[in-house]
């Protein structure tokens, strides 16, 4: 593999956030690490990378030796000190790490990161309560923070808050109210809520997650699940449930397409196809 | 169009355009160079970032507000709106000082003025003590006598037609129009801005707020008032259910 | 590689372009040398440069790279949560991730080597 | 132990399928929490013990929520009764390395697995014993007891196939976990198995290539 190849792939990794941390500390020790120096500015932010893919997988000797070069780079710098704090983190030096933490904060209270990192401690030391309590007085500040109400999405649905987790997606999909991902997410929490009212919620955003992506097959799915449910448990009317009976069954076909299209593709999907009907509403039986 | 009514001399290229060319490109590098070093880190209070977070939060609900849920809308906006516990009812802050007052405005306002002004005045100065009173080049096409004033600064001919440039002018069409060759020289993302980078972490995300807060958010306690929740998923069952009938 | 044809493509245009502009200036000095007044360019110069403007629009477009879906949907479509779900500002390192390492921290039995007396050098 | 009652002492015996497929599932997300479920052959008298033959990875990071699990539940339990397979269990590995207790959606899945086969299992992975090198068991395995509690099995009450961990951690060494796909995967390109029988075949092939 030649070294540039890696370059670009740690750049795509590094953009959209994929965590590969055994695959990082493995290129880098065996391609990329010798020709450092070919990368220009670019390689701090790639030792930066393999520094924290390197506590990710336990490769202390890896990740310090990125450390070191970073901090003879970067001497005194805010974003080296967090690293350094990381480093603790991995060693279970969870009290050092949280002392590094607010001397960044003390130091700049406008520091994000430290203020969230600080959360990801009490995290790792499984007090999902405090963190959660953290998170909301972090969030109390740094309202827009997206990856921010992510995170605490992900800490009620763990704890089984799920409406306040709805909460969260809501104010996701108010950030980005393209992305079909949030729908998705934000219709399986709603579905998992239950009741009536819950349930035509998450109706719809399934729908809306496929309307913005028509390949999403877990929106398919759930709507599916969910059209099934309302038509069992709901008292609607009937003109109603013909609409969502026409709407489980059009999913229904665009998933078989979707099955089809794969099988011709060599794939053997066969159960698969048929287990697809078991999710058929018991009425569709009846009625053919 | 009949034989050119003015031929310049070659020396004039030699010895007055490109020397102002490169005067102007020189002195933009020694000024950027010069700006990071006196510049210091803006200090932004804590206040003002969650400031201007809840006034993008506010905004967002106003634009995407139909994508969630009426409940749910309704919840945020009583908790940016409401009379007496709402968000941009209660949090008071102070207006915004008087720029003068403040010491360190007026530091910033002095770097400012020592890294942008002081050199065009002095080497605009400069140039026009040694280089007046040279048509430098012609713009390639006719302008009208409005331009007279703009590209002939320093030429006081009547019968000169409006499309030639003097060297004056041409001086100041430089200083505006080499900043995207600046951007070309110096990198979107130079040397000095990378080890910035390192520094300032990602609080720069949210951009402080410069205007009055006070007045700001009372313009969008306004807006978010007046602000009608219509929920755009109300269709999206019929719509998808139009679109299958279509297939069939 | 297609984007290499494309390339050379650009550079043709180029040229042609290039020896448009020759052209034209050649055929000015001629004329004030023959003496004679310049009304317009001979329209074989006008078609030469024309042609190899657009030849070289066309090279360029599909040299650079792909065209970009307009709808902001598009580019989303292949996200999934395996990536969007990741937050690197919350990652937490105590999971089994080390355990799991070739040579991690465990099975390398990491204490102090020269390496991690220079580290502490500069924790001071 | 000998007068406990029989019901509870019956022994519950791992494939090496299963072990491998479990746990090349949690090598694959290391730092999430993973969850699947067990398969068992349909019991015929329930003196006999229970063979947890094969595993089903299901899901990685966000665990809690329902209708994608009712989804795979469905499609499991479709796909593999006709070769005689039920749901038999549930198997969970948390995110924190210490944290080896089932959480609150742990005990609901099993519970609700339980309804439809009494013998069901609860195997919560215990990330501290993972490691490419496996000596023991890295499981907790738990039953549901008369009085509706989870009580953790005794480690004699637990079987392994002979020679799965060596197999397990020789996969292990060897990386196959980046060829694992679970449920999740499934969702989003339709192409990953989650059945996963490429490595059904290669434990099989390993198995008889040992000699056991």
């Amino acid at each position: 593999m030649h070294w540039e190849e890696v370059r670009d792939k740690f750049r795509i990794w590094r953009e959209d956030n994929s965590r590969h941390s055994e695959e990082v500390v493995d290129l880098w020790v065996n391609y990329l690490q010798s020709q450092k120096h070919k990368l220009g500015d670019e390689q701090w932010m790639v030792e930066e990378q393999v520094f924290i893919a390197g506590l990710d997988c336990g490769r202390l000797d890896v990740a310090d030796q990125c450390f070191i070069a970073l901090s003879k780079q970067f001497p005194g710098s805010v974003r080296v000190l967090k690293l350094k704090g990381m480093r603790l983190e991995t060693l279970e030096r969870h009290e050092d790490a949280l002392t590094i933490y607010d001397a960044i904060i003390r130091e700049d209270e406008t520091n994000s990161t430290a203020r969230k990192r600080k959360v990801a401690v009490l995290k790792s030391q499984g007090r999902i309560q405090e963190a959660i309590k953290e998170l909301i007085e972090y969030l109390s500040k740094f309202m827009s923070d997206g990856e921010a109400w992510q995170e605490l999405a992900d800490f009620y649905i763990k704890e089984g808050d799920y409406g306040k987790a709805a909460y969260c997606m809501e104010e996701l999909i108010l950030q980005n109210p393209h992305n079909h991902l949030y729908y998705t997410r934000y219709a399986e929490i709603k579905y998992t809520q239950g009741g009536a009212e819950n349930l035509e919620l998450a109706r719809n955003y399934f729908s809306m997650a496929i309307k913005l992506n028509p390949i999403n097959i877990r929106a398919y799915y759930g709507l599916i699940v969910s059209c099934s449910s309302s038509i069992t448990s709901s008292k609607l009317t009937s003109s109603k449930k013909k609409e969502i009976q026409k709407l489980s069954d059009w999913a229904q076909k665009k998933l078989t397409q979707r099955y089809e299209e794969e099988k011709s593709k060599s794939i053997k999907m066969d159960k698969l196809q048929e287990s697809l009907n078991s999710l058929c509403i018991t009425d569709k039986s009846c009625s053919s | 169009m009949s034989e050119p009514e003015l031929l310049l001399d070659p020396d004039i290229r030699i010895w007055v355009f490109l020397p102002i060319v490169l005067v102007n490109l020189l002195v933009g590098i020694v000024r950027h160079y010069v700006s990071v070093l006196i510049s210091t880190q803006k200090k932004v209070d804590v206040t003002q970032v969650q400031d201007s977070q809840a006034m993008i939060r506010a905004r967002l609900l106003r634009e995407n507000g139909k994508y969630i849920p009426k409940q749910s809308f309704l919840m945020r906006r009583h908790f940016f709106n409401n009379e007496d516990t709402g968000y941009l009812k209660t949090v008071k802050r102070a207006s915004n000082p008087q720029p003068m007052t403040d010491p360190n405005m007026m530091i910033e306002m002095l770097k400012g003025n020592v890294t942008n002004v002081l050199p065009m005045i002095a080497i605009g100065g400069w140039i026009n003590w040694t280089f007046s009173g040279f048509v430098t080049t012609k713009v390639p096409f006719p302008l009208t006598l409005r331009f007279k004033p703009m590209l002939q600064r320093g030429i006081e001919l009547l019968s000169l037609d409006a499309s030639w440039v003097s060297s004056v002018s041409w001086y100041f069409l430089n200083v505006f129009g080499l900043r995207s060759i600046y951007t070309l020289v110096l990198g979107e993302n130079n040397a000095a801005d990378q080890a910035r980078i390192m520094e300032e972490q990602m609080s720069g995300a949210a951009m402080s707020m410069t205007q009055d807060t006070k007045a700001a958010f009372k313009n969008e306690w306004e807006a978010l008032e007046i602000c009608d929740h219509k929920w755009a998923l109300k269709d999206i069952e019929t719509e998808l259910i139009k679109r299958a009938e279509v297939e069939c | 590689m297609g984007v290499f044809v494309y390339k050379i493509i650009c550079l043709i245009g180029l040229f042609s372009l290039l020896h448009t502009g020759y052209s034209a200036a050649e055929y000015r000095a001629t004329l004030r040398v023959i003496e004679q007044e310049y009304s317009s360019l001979p329209s074989d110069i006008l078609l030469q440069g024309l042609i190899s403007l657009i030849v070289m629009m066309y090279g360029v477009l599909y040299s650079v790279g792909d065209f970009k879906e307009i709808r902001a949907t598009i580019q989303l479509e292949n996200k999934s949560w395996e990536t969007a779900g990741n937050r690197p500002s919350f990652y937490s390192f105590c999971h089994r991730g080390r355990n799991l390492c070739a040579t991690s921290l465990t099975t390398l039995k990491y204490n102090k080597t020269s390496l991690s007396n220079d580290f502490d050098s500069y924790e001071s | 132990m000998e007068n406990l009652p029989k019901k509870m002492s019956s022994d519950i015996t791992i494939s090496c399928n299963a072990l491998a497929k479990i746990l090349l599932h949690t090598a694959k997300y290391p730092h999430l929490a993973v969850s699947g479920v067990l398969l068992s052959t349909s019991k015929k008298n329930d003196t006999s013990e229970t063979f947890i033959l094969d595993a089903i990875p299901l899901f990685h990071g966000q665990l809690g929520l329902a209708p994608m699990l009712e989804v795979a539940l469905t499609q499991i339990e479709r796909v593999f009764k006709s070769e005689g397979l039920t749901i038999a269990g549930y198997y969970q590995a948390n995110e924190l390395l210490k944290d080896n207790m089932p959480d609150f959606v742990a005990m609901k899945i099993a519970e609700k697995i339980a309804e439809n086969n009494n013998e069901a299992c609860l195997i919560m992975v215990d990330n501290r014993k993972v490691s490419l090198n496996l000596d023991t068991v890295p499981f907790i395995v738990s039953q549901l007891t008369a009085d509706g509690k989870w009580k953790n099995k005794e480690k004699t009450g637990v079987h392994l196939e002979s020679g799965s961990l060596e197999i397990t951690s020789q996969l292990l060494q060897k990386k196959v976990h980046r060829d694992i796909s679970d449920f999740d995967n499934h969702l989003d390109d339709i192409t990953c198995d989650w059945t996963n029988k490429q490595i059904g075949k290669l434990v099989g092939s390993l198995i008889s290539a040992a000699g056991f």
